[in-house]
């Protein structure tokens, strides 16, 4: 039997990684998918406090936090793919035209 | 349940979320884009009027109390309407003028403000967080609509990116909420809490992802960077509509969610966020050459100035904050609009201040309602951002927070500087050349002159087609 | 039984996570994310949500990393210099941030064993496809058809994106 | 709606009124713009109509009477604040408004000939109307927030007429610079009105005047100062007066209703509406006094050097200002708004009279320029005037009453009217409280008389007496003589009415004593005191009539030794040669007079250079704007903090994103502590 404590220390030291990873890489593509590293290390939080609680409603947000990452990768990557036209790099800290 | 009932009570969003899908069929078959844009303005104007029905209806929830109706909910409906109609009214001349008018355009609009009304009237953490994310992925496409510059692109990558590592922290409040009580609809939440850290950080967690959409300092870098990389007239939609969706959503879970709890003081934190909001937005505006950003850091001490009525957490400061919404978005949407018909001339950059010189005599109308628009979003009395003001900082004063509100008067005293040097420009500098002003169309100049008569009317008497608007704005509360 | 799957399948989420933050190779970072949701997936199921550990696999692991695989084929970009080539004042002041983040969080998880101490017990029939579409079409009709309109939002927006030119004008059919 | 509030209505709905048809109808329609006879009539009408209505009323209301208070709708509502739009007839209001649409009725009408020629024609009487609009608010308004609209609103018009022929670059920056000055004064008002509002829950002057006793000393102090700093920035006083000099770029018939004879005596009027309050704390009216005193002095000392004739006017206002605080803080709340009338029949009689002169030389310039002779003199400059008297009789006359009246020449009008200041300032400096200090402030009420009778005869003589100097001083310029002419009707007019009242205004002011002395009974000669009974808490004088009499005495004695110097010296119309001798005389004095005691240049050393020394060196990188003057220089130091926070604007996300988790580091341990 695992205790509730262990899902959710998993669940923040994966968000915890993901926000580091946003943090620190240049990749735009890679900074998006540590985004969905977090949303994911989330869900892992609201799956088990449903089990825990014996409620659907985690369960629920979890689908829908599923769909809501989905479409935020879509137009992530679509604006990726429209920046790396514009700059012929993906490199974040190279797009610093707006400023100050 | 009575679903005819229940929609009935979300008309408004249910509306534009069925037009948004007829613009895009008639996109998706290449109809004239002018017809597209006629149909998005029938569309808007029924929500609105629908709306404006709303307000004095009587108020309840619905949807297995997913949303609410009536009160502030209908408030905000009617807000995010309102500054959606202006948006898209001023936005065709100048996207046509700019060479980036899409058939899609209006969809994403319709959609996004589909969004926002669902976020507005959210009564369940779920809804909130859908109403949310629905808003900014639209939002996020329009922050890349100049395709083809680099700006565009850039200002688009920087809002989806910050926007989404945000709903991350937004994710993880709700999910701590939930852990914390076993429920996520406001009430139910509120019942089940108590002041346990994990409930204080989910809470926590959830106010960063009200502050990141608020653009609340330190939460705010996004802001001027993707409003100077937007079209300007979305820029308008970006400020108003969707942060007043924000506010009123935010004021709903203040006054819903978290005031039962014992425990849970909020009012610190508030204060605390609102101080740094007001300093930092007034003293970078200061230094702006380029009017968006300046107007875009003049948005973000806005907010600061919405905080402090919040942070009064009593029933007087959230009336004040609705109306400060409501001023805020129609003397906002004025000063975007003029600027946007200043853009449409690509004689000279007009995003940069220094070009304004002189510009006050070319077409006078459009120079005396941006001094108009300016001269409110200062706070001079007699006109509604004055009012505004004085709502939010007196509901500090009588909730004891004097500090707060001294802080707030000196901060927008600041702020008279960077909006008197536009001022400064238009009226009293000599032009470098000779140019000509394209003349604005009609229903883009009339709609401006009727925001700038509302914008002197409320800041006078502010009464409502039957009532004072303050009296019922009050009643929401 | 169950803890040892959990420690096997936490071990393997941590591992992956971390090869997709430190890694250079961007191709490799979409594998080992694509391990990650796996291995979350396999959680869910320790956790009695079947439903959702089966979209987790096939939308999630399925379709969307297939579409970030196949963006990154497709800039084919790889210019970024590895982590460790040279130290950087803001790694460390990043590392640190988060490590008070992760810290905070802890601390509001202390208690939460002693509040729920164990699976629920109807969690096996909570999580199956017909308890959740039972309330997905009932209690949480607006929000379902709130990502309805997300989702199509998304769609046209990436193609209002991506699309290189859009013919703006195009005589009128 | 009963009579008063018709008649209320009226008297504030004309200005405006006036203001949105000249306004609208200029804006819109290009030959409505050219019908000059229409635009003045509307505008003159807009003013006279009201002045004619508040004499109705003045003579309507008695002495005794209680306030009646036109609410005519509720502006703000919320919570337990409720400001409504009404308005206040009482004494005090009265008599401004009298003075404003009066006053104002003349300038008006003297503004038709002075601006004839402008372009701007519509606009600057649109701008005039709305001067009095919110100048009526201001006096007539029933709560701190009216008035507070009032004064934002005549702060913006005074913006607005200051810029008036924007395109030159230097009256647009005094414009600038009037507005941020205003401002720095209104920031202290409006925390003075969060803490009144704060204490008793209400804006209203009954509220407020009627429940004093719920003030704390602490805040009566603080509030009282707060609201006098206010009044520092809008009535012209040290340390905020240098924008009104500059303030002098506007039209000159601006100058005369706006920067002598209505906005800046608002400050005046705030006090005095308030002066229950500022009595129950002694610290703030002696610093009233004293920043009265000072800038009395200060004012007319610089006066002394000027040579620019609207300019030495200016710094007479601001000294006739300091005169006025003198008062107020020493108790003479009567004698400071008696004053304040006076001042603006003979300043504003000044003003015109100096416009009608500039016009004059301005016409000389521009018939000189058409017979084809290169000349180039300032029009204002006094010493290439003198002898006007013979070609300007009308505008001579009257220049020299008014100047005889604030010379303080009996009976004219400035003469009862300074005299009880100093009255007031000697009783006060035999008082209790800091008598001492009080007893200085008479002395220097004392030297301030003498230096303005002084110096005021010396503009007069310079200007009209002696010879026509221009045809010496500019080789071109001969034959310029025959170019003088007296300015038209419309002007004189003005002008005679405002000398009149000039030589017969200080009769309302008779002090009692003069005829208690030669009757032996208690006289009731005195029609101010009576009159502004209710509202303002005098000091009472605690003198003998001798003493009285004596004071007064030497007022005469010094002001008449002042013009007998100043003929002897100044007669001739000899300007230079006669400066040169005070100079000789005065030493270093007359260097620190003349550099204006280095004001600009002390804000400029305390703050500019350090400020620009410290971004040169430390922060050359950043685009640091040229900064000029005390205004800029705050705004230098807050762009400095705004340039410093930009760059933490990189442009980077990552950064952007680890400023995000600051925040949320900041709010998780705000929320879990």
């Amino acid at each position: 039997m695992v205790e509730i404590d262990w899902y959710l220390a998993l669940s923040a030291i994966l968000f915890t990684i993901g926000a580091l990873g946003v943090l620190i890489r240049r990749n735009a593509v890679v900074v998006l998918m540590c985004i969905e590293l977090m949303l994911n290390a989330v869900n892992i939080s609201l799956v088990s406090f449903a089990s825990y609680h014996g409620d659907i409603t985690g369960q629920i947000l979890v689908f829908f936090s599923l769909s809501v990452a989905a479409a935020e990768a879509v137009v992530g990557l679509a604006i990726i793919i429209a920046i790396f036209r514009n700059n012929l790099s993906v490199d974040i800290t190279r797009i610093n035209l707006l400023r100050w | 349940m009575d679903y005819l009932y229940d929609l009935n009570t979300f008309l408004p969003a249910t509306i534009m979320a069925a037009a948004g899908l007829v613009a895009i069929l008639m996109a998706a078959y290449k109809a004239r884009i002018g017809n597209i844009f006629n149909f998005t303005i029938v569309a808007l104007v029924m929500a609105l009027a629908v709306s404006i029905r709303d307000l004095f209806g009587p108020d309840g929830t619905a949807f297995f109390d997913m949303i609410a109706y009536g009160g502030t909910a209908a408030f905000g409906a009617f807000l995010v309407t309102l500054g959606t109609l202006f948006c898209v009214v001023i936005s065709r001349d100048y996207l046509e003028a700019i060479d980036h008018h899409y058939r899609e355009v209006y969809a994403m609009i319709l959609f996004g403000s589909t969004g926002m009304v669902g976020l507005a009237v959210s009564n369940d953490l779920i809804m909130l967080f859908l109403g949310v994310e629905t808003m900014s992925i639209c939002l996020y496409v329009l922050a890349g609509l100049i395709k083809g510059e680099k700006i565009g692109a850039e200002s688009a990558l920087k809002y989806v990116l910050l926007g989404a590592f945000s709903t991350g922290f937004l994710l993880y409040g709700i999910a701590l909420i939930y852990g914390a009580t076993g429920a996520t609809s406001y009430a139910v939440v509120a019942g089940a809490a108590e002041a346990t850290p994990l409930f204080l950080a989910g809470t926590a967690l959830l106010l960063v992802g009200f502050f990141f959409k608020i653009s609340a300092v330190p939460f705010h870098m996004w802001t001027p960077d993707v409003y100077q990389g937007t079209p300007t007239t979305l820029t308008a939609y970006f400020a108003t509509a969707s942060k007043a969706a924000s506010f009123i959503a935010l004021v709903l879970v203040l006054s819903r969610m978290i005031p039962e709890i014992e425990g849970v003081e909020l009012t610190q934190l508030l204060q605390v966020i609102a101080i740094l909001t007001m300093i930092v937005g007034n003293l970078i505006a200061l230094v702006q050459d380029n009017v968006k950003r300046m107007l875009a850091y003049s948005s973000i001490a806005h907010a600061g100035y919405i905080l402090v009525g919040l942070a009064a957490g009593t029933p007087e400061g959230y009336t004040g904050v609705l109306y400060y919404l409501f001023a805020y978005t129609i003397m906002n949407i004025g000063a975007f609009g003029v600027i946007a018909y200043y853009e449409r001339n690509h004689a000279l950059d007009f995003t940069d201040v220094h070009n304004y010189a002189g510009l006050g005599y070319k077409f006078p109308v459009m120079g005396v309602l941006l001094s108009v628009f300016l001269f409110s979003l200062i706070g001079i009395p007699p006109f509604v951002g004055f009012l505004g003001k004085y709502y939010v900082f007196a509901a500090a004063v009588n909730a004891g927070l004097v500090t707060l509100a001294v802080i707030g008067v000196l901060a927008s005293a600041a702020s008279v500087f960077y909006y008197l040097r536009v001022m400064v420009y238009l009226y009293f500098r000599e032009p470098h050349k000779e140019y000509q002003l394209v003349r604005p169309g009609a229903l883009f100049k009339y709609s401006l002159i009727l925001l700038g008569i509302l914008t002197l009317w409320y800041g006078i008497e502010p009464i409502f087609p039957t009532d004072s608007l303050i009296e019922l704005i009050s009643t929401y509360y | 039984m169950a803890t040892y799957a959990f420690v096997l399948l936490a071990v393997l989420a941590i591992a992956t996570a971390l090869g997709i933050v430190l890694n250079k190779n961007t191709v490799n970072s979409v594998l080992l994310l694509v391990l990650n949701l796996l291995s979350v997936a396999g959680l869910y199921l320790l956790l009695q949500a079947q439903f959702l550990a089966i979209i987790q696999v096939v939308i999630y692991a399925g379709a969307i990393m297939v579409l970030f695989l196949f963006v990154i084929m497709l800039l084919n970009v790889d210019d970024e210099e590895s982590l460790f080539d040279k130290f950087r004042i803001r790694y460390l002041l990043a590392f640190l941030l988060v490590v008070v983040v992760f810290g905070q969080i802890l601390y509001s998880l202390g208690g939460v064993a002693e509040m729920l101490p164990e699976i629920s017990p109807e969690m096996a029939q909570v999580g199956t496809v017909e308890a959740v579409s039972e309330v997905m079409y009932t209690n949480y009709l607006i929000p379902f058809e709130m990502t309805a309109i997300l989702l199509t939002a998304a769609v046209v927006g990436a193609l209002l994106i991506a699309q290189f030119k859009i013919k703006k004008d195009e005589e009128d059919e | 709606m009963d009579l008063s509030t018709a008649l209320v209505c009226l008297i504030i709905g004309l200005p405006l009124a006036g203001f949105f048809i000249n306004g609208v109808l200029g804006l819109i329609s290009s030959s409505y713009r050219e019908n000059k006879p229409l635009i003045g009539t509307i505008a003159n009408v807009a003013v006279f109509a009201p002045f004619l209505i508040a004499l109705y009323l003045f003579f309507n209301h008695s002495a005794d009477a209680s306030a009646v208070v036109v609410t005519l709708f509720t502006w703000i509502d919320v919570g337990t604040l409720t400001v409504d739009i009404a308005y206040r007839i009482d004494q005090l209001s009265l008599l401004m408004v009298l003075v404003v649409t009066g006053v104002g009725a003349f300038i008006h009408l003297y503004s038709i000939g002075y601006m004839g020629h402008d372009p701007g024609y519509w606009k600057f009487f649109a701008y005039l109307n709305l001067f009095i609009f919110a100048m009526l608010n201001l006096v007539m308004g029933n709560n701190l927030l009216l008035l507070f609209l009032g004064w934002e609103g005549v702060g913006l018009c005074s913006y607005l007429l200051i810029g008036f022929w924007y395109k030159d670059m230097a009256k647009s920056d005094a414009a600038k610079k009037a507005f941020i000055y205003n401002r720095v004064g209104d920031f202290a008002f409006l925390i003075g009105m969060f803490m009144v509002f704060q204490t008793v829950g209400s804006l209203d002057f009954d509220v407020i005047l009627g429940n004093l006793e719920a003030f704390s000393s602490e805040y009566l102090f603080w509030i009282g100062l707060l609201f006098f700093i206010g009044a520092t920035g809008k009535s012209a006083q040290i340390p905020l007066f240098v924008w009104l000099p500059d303030a002098m770029a506007g039209p000159t018939s601006v100058s005369a209703l706006i920067h002598a004879a209505t906005m800046v005596t608002s400050g005046i009027y705030l006090i005095t509406r308030l002066s229950e309050m500022y009595v129950l704390s002694p610290e703030v009216m002696l610093i009233v006094s004293v920043i009265g005193g000072l800038t009395a002095i200060v004012a007319a000392t610089i006066a002394l050097t000027q040579n620019d004739i609207k300019r030495v006017l200016a710094y007479s206002t601001v000294s006739q200002l300091g005169y006025m605080f003198l008062a107020l803080g020493a108790g003479g709340f009567t004698a400071a708004m008696f004053h304040v009338v006076t001042h603006a029949f003979f300043k504003a009689c000044l003003f015109l009279g100096s416009g009608s002169v500039i016009h004059t030389m301005e016409h000389v310039g521009e018939k000189l320029k058409k017979e084809g002779k290169e000349v180039d003199f300032d029009p204002q400059d006094i010493r290439f005037m003198g002898g006007l008297r013979k070609s300007m009789p009308s505008t001579y006359k009257t220049f020299l009453i008014a100047t005889i009246a604030i010379a303080g020449i009996p009976p004219l009008a400035g003469f009862f009217s300074k005299d009880e200041i100093l009255m007031h300032a000697f009783s006060a400096g035999l008082g209790e409280y800091a008598g001492s200090l009080y007893m200085i402030l008479w002395g220097v009420g004392i030297a301030t008389a003498f230096l303005t009778a002084f110096y005021m005869f010396r503009l007069t003589f310079s200007t009209f007496h002696g010879k026509f100097k221009l045809p010496e001083k500019v080789k071109e310029a001969s034959g310029a003589e025959s170019h003088l002419h007296e300015s038209p009707v419309s002007m004189t007019l003005p002008l005679w009415v405002l000398a009149v009242a000039s030589v017969i205004g200080g009769f309302m002011g008779i002090p009692n004593f003069v005829v208690e002395t030669f009757t032996g009974q208690t006289a009731n000669i005195n029609l101010l005191h009576p009159w502004l009974d209710t509202i303002a808490a005098d000091y009472p004088i605690v003198m003998g009539k001798a003493v009285e009499w004596l004071l007064m005495g030497l007022a005469v004695a010094i002001a008449a030794g002042a013009v007998w110097i100043a003929w002897k010296m100044y007669g001739e119309g000899r300007v230079e040669e006669s400066d040169a001798v005070v100079t000789a005389k005065t030493g270093v004095f007359y260097k620190v007079w003349q550099e204006k005691y280095n004001f600009d240049e002390f804000y400029e050393a305390l703050v500019v250079r350090p400020v620009v020394r410290f971004s040169d060196r430390v922060l050359a990188v950043f685009d640091m704007k040229v900064v000029d003057g005390f205004v800029n220089a705050v705004g230098g130091t807050v762009r400095l903090f705004g340039s410093l926070i930009r760059y933490v604007q990189s442009g980077v996300i990552s950064s952007y994103a680890l400023y995000l988790v600051i925040g949320v580091i900041l709010v998780m341990a705000m929320m879990l502590s």
